[in-house]
């Protein structure tokens, strides 16, 4: 039987001599659905289209219906490969809204599950930028490593990608000797492995050739796209929020931030490579000063929800749907907006709420480092090789779950 | 009577490479599969051994979809030409001392000549399907090729200069005859610029750009699906086994080994020919891949200078002896 | 497209039966073709959102898809089965469907999560509630996401099914 | 995230735009009039050293309690969140656009970053950015029809997009070609 085939790429005036090329949404290198149209010359890209929203959920429109501790399970889905920092970052936001303190031990066990998160997101960066590249093996060294951190996130809350471990005012759950044992197992191998990985990849020349001065951006130019995280940091602008806007734990925590140079694809890529070994560090600090105490606050608010006496309920029905509101009567809960950043794996993931005293949000912006890091996309990759694009999209380390929300 | 031994020969021989074709391919899945941490093809027959077969299988009775835009003619005909370049080179090999089909004079060449129209055939299905990806990888492909050929063919001068003769028997038994046992010992430089050549004159990492997998999609044969796709698949393990026979031949002492085998003279062959294979498929566990200006780089600038100096090296030093 | 059913066909003897019309034996090739189909499922590489990091979990050392023969093809021609890894846009639908339709017979779909299945916790204006509003689907994965093994579980019960099949032939030409 | 003195020195330079000004959370935030937001923006980054845009994006005040009877407030706004990676200094701007003019310039001149968010913006909020050089919808299909973020859309959606029917057309059509209509098809 033959199918019709159609590439819904029309040729415009002027443009009869332009190569038109779609790539994605189905694609092996656009790390899920991402769509880039493409005006090659050759095999030089003249023009790049980046579209985005085959991922679009609707998280800001249905955190509107929800209260915020329903809307915390949505956070795991933005950047899955990192739910843990995302959960962090929520929570940050909404304690400093509610102003609802957090307990020491939360804290550090906060920063502990941000670093794993921050290590397991960079292993599967580099697993899938070794594979874009054409490094197969690296790729299933990589999941070997993150395996065993998904594991110790499993035996922690249970669930390995989509995690839900934070509550307002804390975490669920405290971690137990087995789980610190496996931890510091992890921590003692982990610089040995990424060595590994380093003679498998950075002694390599055609690495070297295929990444050396590939998608190169400029300081002012990078802070100008709204480029954060590793891929601000390769162009040597010393921008972390963790030192920026302490958050958790990281007040206490002794690290070093890896600033690259050149700000071209092998930059970005010794930056994530270093961050990874600092990340150890700072999961190695958490093991050891570990302070003892509860792990979630006496004013978190309360999950077990209605008749509670200093409570009420009260049905709202709008137009076109019927929603229970949950509304508490905190004297901290006002009117007002707040933004707070969270360095996640992939950059500086914020929250923006806008309260009008409800038990819902009235509107929840997320700030997703994907989604601008996709946006220079267009600038990045004018001018380079096809080749070098998949390079490029490699190292921005996007992710759509979190770009389109 | 002459003419139906040849063709029980011809069929023989089709039969076991057919088999050798399904069986490098499931080796390619288990030594790969070792060399990542994992085991490769378990539960189809034991330990996998029946999973060629259940591929072939399967691709033998999926749906044979030909798009509406593709040139029909060409579009059939691209695999055709592909397997049938591949498997026609087959004829002259020296699989042993006279186990070759044809053993014509010009072997050499004829390996060249067919192996140059197989990419004709790569060059047709990129252009016949009438899709991008296929086109692009279309034309990557005739660019390796075209440049790749070169080296190839200037790295086995030197060979042909020290054995004086390009039928590949004859090739072999020089080197028999010859001081060192075998030429990879006087030919070192050739060797090298040989064995890249091969790499990248069978679509193999780190030169497998026609069929880039995270750029082109399958490259050229993106748009088959089935048995065709399957006789591609077929045609580059056929090329896969063609090269490493002649650098078996031309550089490795062919048949010869360290003693002779009395019942089945091609072992040492097959031994050679799979240890180049295992190299191919180390390689592809290891290594990235090159991009299209750096492929063309070396082609260019460094593999033809090469085999070019050694070809000078080699007529000096021949003078010089005599 | 071509699935028969069990009372179509005309029994001829035990284990044998025949297609009216259709000139056609059914009989032990149809085992040995559901035996190679079973034992060799390529799915396409295809990743929606959070499930496709499990699926490449799966496709990883620790589980290692390839021991049951399957391995990922990029392009949808030389793949059997399309695995619905996470949520389904309604922007997305029509490229999914496209490559569904791509896919040449037989063709398999999994839905995988509870995205795939049902929508999962997105009622919202964007999100189709199911891959079954547009898609036949033959395997459901509950979960979110579901773990490596379930995923793996579901491809068994794939194998299954396909081993029940009568006379899915291909459409020639 | 202290007071940073910026905010005056605002209202020394644009006394007419900058409607309020307050403080909440620690985090400075500045109400302003929508014309000359290109001119406030290029001033602070210029002026205030402010180089990092940390968010942009709208916010519908329809049903905002706060916003309800104050004449200060319009129906939208754009909310412009700076940061200053030298001084560590912040700002928000919330810059008010009245319903009836639901358009305001476009900052992608400063910050070529801002392309996205504005596109964003104008997608899911309907809000105009004149001077933009590229204003598509981004998240949602070309062909979409309503703003969802506003308040007045529902959860659910407004109908059915025209590219899913025609989907679910084609998959019903398909749903009926089995193997005896295939057959007949071929005769």
């Amino acid at each position: 039987m033959s199918r019709k085939i159609s590439f819904n790429c029309p040729v415009q005036a002027g443009d009869e001599d332009r190569y038109r090329i779609q790539m994605g949404p189905q694609h092996p290198a656009t790390h899920g659905v991402l769509r880039v149209d493409l005006d090659l010359d050759g095999e030089i890209i003249r023009k790049c289209n980046p579209h985005v929203g085959y991922l679009h959920r609707g998280f800001e429109k249905l955190a509107e219906h929800r209260t915020y501790v329903q809307n915390l399970v949505l956070t795991d889905r933005l950047d899955y490969m990192a739910a843990m920092a995302n959960n962090v970052g929520y929570c940050e936001a909404v304690e400093k809204l509610l102003a609802i303190e957090v307990p020491q031990r939360s804290r550090y066990l906060r920063t502990m599950v941000c670093e794993m998160a921050r290590l397991a997101s960079h292993l599967l960066w580099l697993a899938t930028h070794a594979l874009d590249i054409g490094a197969m093996t690296v790729f299933l060294y990589c999941f070997r490593e993150r395996e065993e951190l998904l594991e110790i996130f499993a035996e922690l809350c249970g669930s390995r990608l989509t995690n839900t471990y934070t509550r307002l005012g804390g975490v669920r759950q405290d971690v137990t000797h087995s789980i610190m044992m496996k931890l510091e197992k992890f921590v003692d191998s982990f610089p040995s492995n990424l060595e590994e990985y380093e003679t498998l990849i950075d002694t390599n020349r055609i690495w070297l050739k295929r990444t050396i001065d590939v998608g190169t951006v400029g300081a002012d130019e990078a802070v100008g796209l709204c480029l954060t995280g590793a891929s601000l940091r390769g162009s040597g602008v010393d921008y972390d929020i963790r030192k920026h806007f302490p958050y958790a734990a990281y007040d206490f925590m002794d690290f070093e931030v890896p600033l690259g140079e050149t700000g071209d694809t092998y930059a970005r890529y010794r930056c994530r490579i270093e961050e990874m070994l600092q990340s150890n560090s700072i999961l190695r600090q958490c093991i050891e000063r570990m302070p003892p105490g509860p792990i979630i606050g006496d004013d978190a608010p309360d999950l077990i929800m209605p008749n509670k006496p200093g409570r009420k309920v009260e049905v709202d029905v709008p137009a076109q749907q019927s929603l229970i509101k949950l509304v508490e009567d905190r004297e901290t809960f006002m009117e007002g907006d707040v933004y707070v950043a969270t360095e996640v794996p992939k950059g500086e993931l914020g929250f923006y709420f806008v309260s009008d005293g409800n038990g819902t949000p009235y509107r929840m912006h997320i700030r997703s480092p994907s989604f601008l890091h996709i946006s220079a996309l267009k600038t990045m990759a004018k001018g380079s090789m096809l080749a070098d694009l998949i390079a490029i999209i490699g190292t921005l380390d996007v992710v759509l779950g979190e770009c389109d929300r | 009577m002459q003419i139906l031994i040849l063709l029980i020969q011809i069929a023989i021989l089709v039969a076991v490479v057919l088999l050798h074709v399904a069986y490098a391919t499931y080796f390619e899945r288990k030594i790969i599969g070792h060399m990542q941490v994992r085991m490769g093809p378990m539960l189809v027959g034991w330990h996998g051994l029946l999973q060629p077969i259940a591929d072939g299988i399967k691709s033998f009775f999926k749906e044979d979809i030909i798009p509406d835009q593709a040139d029909k003619s060409l579009f059939l005909a691209a695999p055709i030409i592909c397997l049938a370049a591949m498997m026609v080179s087959l004829s002259v090999l020296p699989f042993a001392k006279g186990w070759a089909l044809a053993d014509i004079n010009v072997g050499l060449l004829f390996i060249f000549a067919m192996s140059s129209l197989a990419s004709y055939g790569i060059i047709l299905a990129g252009w016949a399907s009438n899709s991008k990806y296929t086109l692009l990888g279309g034309i990557r492909s005739m660019a390796q090729v075209i440049s790749y050929e070169i080296a190839i063919g200037l790295s086995l001068v030197g060979v042909m200069m020290l054995s004086g003769t390009l039928n590949l028997s004859q090739i072999v038994e020089a080197q028999g005859n010859s001081f060192f046992g075998m030429f990879i010992i006087s030919q070192p430089v050739a060797f090298f610029v040989f064995f890249i050549a091969m790499l990248a004159e069978t679509n193999r990492v780190p030169f497998d750009l026609p069929e880039a997998e995270t750029e082109l999609v399958s490259g050229y044969i993106t748009e088959y699906s089935g048995m065709r796709y399957a006789m591609f698949f077929m045609a580059e393990y056929i090329g896969m086994f063609v090269m490493a026979s002649i650098g078996v031949v031309c550089f490795l002492g062919g048949w010869y080994g360290p003693f002779a085998v009395p019942l089945f003279p091609p072992i040492w062959f097959i031994l050679k020919v799979y240890f180049i294979m295992f190299l191919f498929i180390w390689i592809r566990a290891t290594l990235p891949r090159y991009r299209y200006d750096q492929l063309m780089a070396i082609g260019w600038k460094l593999l033809i200078p090469l085999s070019l100096g050694n070809i000078f090296i080699t007529g000096l030093a021949m003078t010089l002896a005599q | 497209m071509g699935q028969l059913n069990e009372n179509d066909l005309v029994k001829i003897k035990d284990g044998v039966s025949f297609i009216p019309g259709a000139s056609a034996l059914v009989g032990p090739l149809n085992r040995i073709i559901n035996w190679g189909r079973a034992g060799s499922i390529w799915p396409v590489t295809f990743g929606l959102a959070c499930c496709a990091i499990e699926m490449m979990v799966a496709g990883s050392s620790t589980n290692d898809l390839d021991r049951f023969g399957i391995i990922f093809r990029a392009s949808p021609r030389q793949a059997d089965c399309l695995i619905l890894a996470g949520t389904i846009t309604k922007k997305m639908a029509p490229v999914i469907r496209r490559v569904y339709d791509q896919m040449p017979e037989p063709r398999y779909v999994l839905a995988m999560g509870s995205c795939a299945c049902s929508g999962g916790l997105f009622d919202t204006y964007a999100v189709v509630q199911g891959g079954d509003n547009f898609l036949p689907v033959d395997v459901y994965i509950p979960g979110c996401p579901p773990r490596p093994e379930a995923l793996i579980e579901g491809l068994i019960t794939l194998q299954k099914k396909i081993n029940q099949e009568q006379g899915r032939w291909s459409q020639l030409v | 995230m202290e007071s940073t003195g910026i905010i005056p020195r605002l209202e020394v330079s644009y006394p007419d735009d900058v409607l309020h000004s307050y403080q909440y959370c620690g985090q400075d935030v500045v109400l302003t009039r929508k014309k000359h937001i290109l001119d406030i923006c290029s001033f602070i980054r210029d002026q205030c050293a402010m180089n990092h845009l940390m968010f942009l994006c709208a916010v519908d005040n329809s049903r905002r309690k706060e916003a309800i009877g104050k004449n200060e407030y319009e129906r939208f706004e754009v909310v412009y969140q700076f940061y200053s990676m030298t001084t560590k200094h912040s700002i928000r701007i919330r810059a008010q656009v009245p319903d009836d003019d639901c358009s305001i310039e476009s900052i992608t001149s400063l910050w070529p970053g801002a392309d996205c968010l504005e596109r964003e913006c104008f997608d899911l909020m309907g809000i105009h950015f004149s001077s933009h050089p590229d204003l598509r919808r981004i998240l949602m299909p070309e062909d979409w029809k309503g703003h969802p973020l506003r308040k007045e859309y529902p959860l659910r959606g407004i109908g059915e997009w025209a590219g899913y029917e025609t989907l679910k057309e084609k998959s019903l059509e398909l749903r009926t070609f089995d193997y005896r209509s295939s057959q007949k098809g071929n005769e």
